[in-house]
């Protein structure tokens, strides 16, 4: 049970964004990936779940080649969460609404029961006072505490998280971090694209720098974070701290 | 008053149907032309202007008039009772007899016929009122009314409607024409004469008095016969008169 | 100013007007209705990978927002006429608003597609949902958030066209019936102030009922 | 029917009267537009800064002009300024009902395109020191225009096609004179599909060069 | 030569938002000033150049009262140049037009020497290179440096920041605090409303904490920062860091 990428390179038109990356990451793990703007971060990520086709290599999801003809992405989609940096609240749909809907049309719940799944995960996440309320009323914080129960909605087995604090007020980061380490701690597969340094130190296994498409240190943070051997790296660090 | 005003400007402006051949139209060169023009143009030169003719359908001659948009209006208008309260009426200076127009194949040939068809005619006009009460008296058939003559003889012939009732000197020269295709007369209608007259504000009785006098100078020197035989030609000039009554 | 109005007239004609207003509304409703139908099919085929499709739309648009309205209804009359296709005149004023509204609408339609943000549609296939799915659940409902003031303001220029079926002969519409009246008596003012009346009291109808509409609709 | 397209009676002297016929369309809609501008502007402005006690009665009287059609607005001034006595030709009162007509969606766009201008971006220039004024003319109208042009330009396009109302009470535009030959020759499709492409012809690089003036400014905020 | 806020109140509404501060900030300091989101800094700021007026207390900037009566707020603007949260450059301007602007408008400066000021703060902030380009093409960093440019360009005496990096991405904020760094080496009087708590420690001679409209705690950042008083200083302190 793992997700393995393997040399995978993505171009947009002529622009290759990611240059052959190669790294697995195994269920139970908490994979930080740290990288300047533009290094091809995102777009790793939507190539997971296959929101993004790549153009050479393999990503196997437990075994399964994403990419592949004949793969049903909607049903892999299933097993991959992903919480965006932009906040992907529906605007049109409560939050209950929001963590409702995809249990009811994708996995064809009741509404009983995505009821009672979507109150139990913004409850996980702190909005069990908002169920009723449009997401142009929560904060930013708690949109992405939403997007993260929505995403949990679904039982995956991994989740995706990319920069989803670098939108937010300072105040506000805290609180979607806290639910990350929340879910850390229950031994959620994660993969978290994040420039917030104390915190992939904290709870990753291993972090993986990014520079321009590719993967230039991987290691406990400890090495990659605490001590750099890469320039680049060493940069980068100086740059965020 | 409105009578030494028209002298004054030294413009006659006259309200004319251009789409009422042989009353009015237009030549090649989109000038006006027909029997209610030079009819104009003998007015104002009496009167020692220049004429200038306003384009108006029929359904907006009145309020042409009102609007002060012409001075007067030689526009084959029926003097009827109900208009008579808004636009001032000279005495005839010509009249109608109605007959049925329609196209050929579809086997209308007398007024009778025309129970349940499709007919139309330009709204408002004497004839339209007539017909449309006719219409809805039988109860079947319908009864449209469009905003210029043009409009009617254009429906007919591409078949909007079936039939219309017009006058029997415009439904010759149309049919003569043979613009339209397939147009062929159905018979009289047995409408009243429909004595039309030259109208000017209501108001204005030195204007009314003048135009009454020009339409008797018209008739007693002959170019009232003159122009009927340029513009209608066939069979003699309408008599203007009701017997049995002064007018 | 030496003008005595007649308004009693006016007034007793009340009730044939307002007949006539009901028509009015008729045709206006009728032809949103076929125009959010034509529009949708137009911005369809404006992106499919037909060029044809794509050529015809274009030239749909194009034609109804470039050309008179006054000049499209009388082509649908007198214009189709002449081919032999015979539309009543109900008809054809309901083709001539119902072709401009599609022109119109279909632009905005266009726009509302866009103006949604594409992050959406990723968030929502992330879920797993397909990409109908999508486009039904998440898409279509803010779109239509978006079009649905543009779609008011279509609403009203199509009740404010319908006066125009006058000239192809429609005679039992709001301005048809004052029209009627007014060749009859020539009172134009008075008849036409009435008319005038109505047609703004529709209006407010329209734009009233749609901000009360939007209030319930998008709590968000 | 079709046969009418290759050999009809349709002369040089019936396009060049049709053409005069498209001189008077556009002289409609220039007196028009600049009057319809020029008060739409100013009321546009008034509707931007003024308080609500002035704001919402001019609203609501620009609104009537936006909610009864425009063919009833003509027949109604033709046959009001009869009733008070002005003598104003059918052209004149098209212009003015026109320039009104325009004026009252105008003033939407002016206002809209101020209220386009952030607060912020306003506050900034008063901080540097810039008045009121100042504020208005350097700051705020040239971010409007932008804003506006492109609708305004939608607008006049409008406006353009709206002149063919004005042949109810009289006036011999484009529309009106099309119908003249089509009585005369009986040719409807060909005719009015003449009038057409000079109406097409008068819209479309205009609306072209509005929806690129749109895109280019768009781009550059 | 100072400013001087004596018990200021301001409402907006029934909702009073400043309840009573008093603060000098002498010539050549450097104040930071922190505080909760809604605690009322941005208002104060300007209430000090007159963009809102205030309900009790005064203002006074080099003995001038801002908010009397008679008092040429046009005038005194100039003294106090004012950079704000969100980016408010002049869209239809270039950035050479956006920084000419109020020297030729507001100081009746002429075309030549006007440009000759604006190209020398634009390179002071490092954006010589931009001159001729609009506003939209740049980054915020760019912009944000643009802002402070064309506050420079009137020779201010005071320099008011409102959060100037907050609306930034982590990358482009040290080139910012770069040039308000350099501004303050230079002598330039400012009071910064800030997130950057480092960057508050680093160049500020006092630091002020707001809360709910009050000042809660004032001094050295050795102080306020390194050694907070006041729970609320230390709750916020512990928030953003
Ligand atoms: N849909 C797209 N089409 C074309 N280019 C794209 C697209 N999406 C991203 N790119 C480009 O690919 C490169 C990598 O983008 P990506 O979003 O993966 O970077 P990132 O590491 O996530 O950066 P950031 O930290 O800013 O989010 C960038 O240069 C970006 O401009
Ligand atoms: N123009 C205004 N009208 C009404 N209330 C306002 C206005 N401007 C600000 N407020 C309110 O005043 C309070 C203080 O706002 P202020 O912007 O000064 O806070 P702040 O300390 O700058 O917060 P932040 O860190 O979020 O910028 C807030 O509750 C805000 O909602
Ligand atoms: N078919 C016609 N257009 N007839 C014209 C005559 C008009 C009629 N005399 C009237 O004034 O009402
Ligand atoms: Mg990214
Ligand atoms: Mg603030």
């Amino acid at each position: 049970m793992s997700i393995e990428i393997q040399d995978v390179h993505k171009s947009f038109g002529s622009l290759e964004v990611v240059k052959g990356v190669t790294m697995t990451v195994e269920k139970g793990e908490v994979v930080s990936v740290i990288g300047g703007s533009g290094s091809g971060k995102s777009t790793l990520l939507m190539c997971i779940n296959g929101l993004e086709p790549i153009n050479s290599g393999r990503i196997l999801v437990d075994g399964t080649d994403v990419h592949a003809r004949g793969t049903d992405l909607n049903k892999l989609r299933r097993k991959i969460g992903i919480v965006f940096q932009q906040w992907n609240a529906f605007p049109h749909l409560t939050v209950l609404e929001n963590v409702m809907l995809a249990p009811r049309k994708v996995l064809g719940k009741s509404k009983a029961e995505a009821e009672a799944i979507a109150v139990e995960k913004l409850s996980h996440v702190g909005l069990a006072e908002k169920l009723n309320v449009y997401p142009s009323r929560l904060s930013g914080g708690q949109q992405q505490r939403m997007a993260i129960a929505r995403a949990l909605a679904m039982s995956p087995d991994y989740m995706l998280f990319d920069e989803v604090t670098s939108a937010l007020d300072p105040q506000l980061v805290g609180e979607v971090l806290d639910t990350m380490r929340l879910l850390s701690a229950e031994g959620m597969t994660m993969i978290c694209v994040t420039h917030e340094i104390a915190f992939a130190r904290e709870v990753s296994n291993r972090v993986a720098f990014f520079h321009k498409g590719r993967i230039h240190e991987i290691g406990p943070p400890a090495q990659v974070i605490g001590n750099p051997q890469q320039p680049e790296t060493v940069a980068f660090l100086k740059s965020v701290l | 008053d409105k009578l030494d005003d028209i002298i004054a400007s030294g413009t006659l402006r006259c309200a004319v149907v251009l789409d009422f051949p042989p009353m009015g139209s237009r030549d090649a060169n989109n000038e006006p032309i027909g029997f209610d023009v030079d009819y104009c143009n003998d007015l104002a030169k009496v009167l020692g202007v220049k004429a200038e003719i306003v384009e108006t359908p029929f359904p907006d001659r009145i309020p042409a008039l009102v609007s002060g948009r012409v001075d007067v209006g030689v526009a084959s208008t029926s003097d009827t009772l109900e208009r008579a309260k808004t636009a001032g009426f000279t005495i005839p200076y010509f009249a109608f007899k109605m007959v049925v127009l329609t196209k050929d194949g579809l086997g209308i040939k007398d007024y009778a016929d025309l129970k349940g068809k499709k007919t139309g005619s330009v709204s408002g006009t004497f004839e339209a009122i007539a017909l449309e009460k006719d219409v809805k008296a039988w109860g079947t058939g319908s009864f449209r009314g469009y905003q210029t003559q043009a409009d009617v003889f254009l429906a007919l012939a591409q078949g909007q409607i079936d039939a219309t009732v017009v006058t029997s000197t415009v439904a010759a020269a149309i049919v003569k024409e043979g613009k339209y295709k397939g147009l062929m007369m159905g018979g009289d209608a047995p409408y009243d004469i429909d004595y039309v007259a030259l109208i000017a504000l209501r108001n204005e009785q030195g204007l009314l008095n003048y135009l009454n006098l020009f339409v008797n100078q018209q008739v007693r020197t002959g170019r009232y016969k003159e122009l009927y035989d340029k513009w209608v030609g066939l069979g003699t000039a309408p008599d203007l008169t009701v017997p049995g009554v002064y007018r | 100013m030496n003008y005595t109005f007649h308004w009693l007239p006016a007034f007793r004609a009340l009730p044939e007007m307002l007949a006539g207003a009901l028509v009015t509304l008729e045709i206006a409703v009728l032809s949103m209705l076929l125009g959010v139908f034509f529009a949708v099919l137009l911005a369809v085929a404006s992106s499919s990978s037909y060029r044809s499709l794509r050529a015809l739309a274009a030239t749909w648009v194009e034609l109804a927002r470039n050309t008179p309205s006054l000049f499209q209804i009388y082509m649908a009359y007198f214009g189709l006429g002449s081919l032999g296709i015979h539309l009543d005149s109900f008809v054809a004023l309901l083709a001539g608003i119902t072709f401009n509204n599609a022109g119109y609408l279909a632009e905005t339609f266009r726009g509302g597609l866009r103006a949604v943000p594409q992050t959406q549609v990723r968030a929502a296939r992330s879920l797993g949902m397909g990409q109908v799915q999508a486009f039904r659940l998440i898409v279509l409902p803010q779109m239509f958030r978006i079009v649905f003031y543009p779609l008011t303001n279509q609403m009203v220029w199509a009740i404010l066209m319908t006066s125009l079926g006058v000239i192809v002969g429609l005679n039992n519409d709001l301005t048809g019936v004052t029209q009627e009246l007014n060749v009859r008596s020539f009172r134009t003012f008075e008849y036409f102030a009435l008319a005038a009346v109505i047609y703004y009291l529709l209006a407010k109808l329209v734009t009233i009922s749609a901000r009360l509409m939007a209030w319930r609709l998008f709590r968000y | 029917m079709f046969s009418s397209l290759f050999e009809t009676t349709f002369s040089l002297n019936d396009l060049w009267f049709m053409l005069k016929g498209a001189g008077v369309t556009l002289a409609l809609t220039g007196w028009a537009v600049l009057g319809g501008t020029l008060l739409g502007v100013a009321f546009g402005v008034v509707r931007a800064v003024a308080p609500w006690w002035v704001n919402a009665p001019l609203g609501a009287v620009l609104d009537v002009f936006r909610s009864i059609p425009l063919l009833i607005q003509l027949v109604l001034a033709n046959s009001f300024k009869t009733i008070v006595g002005i003598h104003w030709s059918p052209f004149t009162v098209g212009c003015v009902v026109l320039a009104l007509y325009m004026s009252a969606y105008c003033t939407e766009i002016v206002r809209s395109g101020f209220l386009a201008v952030p607060a912020t971006t306003r506050r900034a220039a008063r901080s540097l020191g810039l008045s009121y004024r100042q504020d208005l003319t350097e700051i705020v109208f040239p971010i409007a225009l932008r804003v506006a042009l492109p609708s305004w330009i939608g607008l006049t396009l409008g406006v353009m096609k709206d002149t063919a109302m004005v042949w109810w009470i009289g006036v011999v535009e484009l529309l009106r004179s099309s119908q003249v030959i089509v009585t005369r020759i009986q040719e409807p499709l060909f005719v009015l599909s003449i009038a057409g492409l000079i109406y097409f012809l008068m819209s479309f690089p205009i609306a072209r060069l509005g929806a690129r003036l749109e895109k280019r400014w768009r781009e550059n905020d």
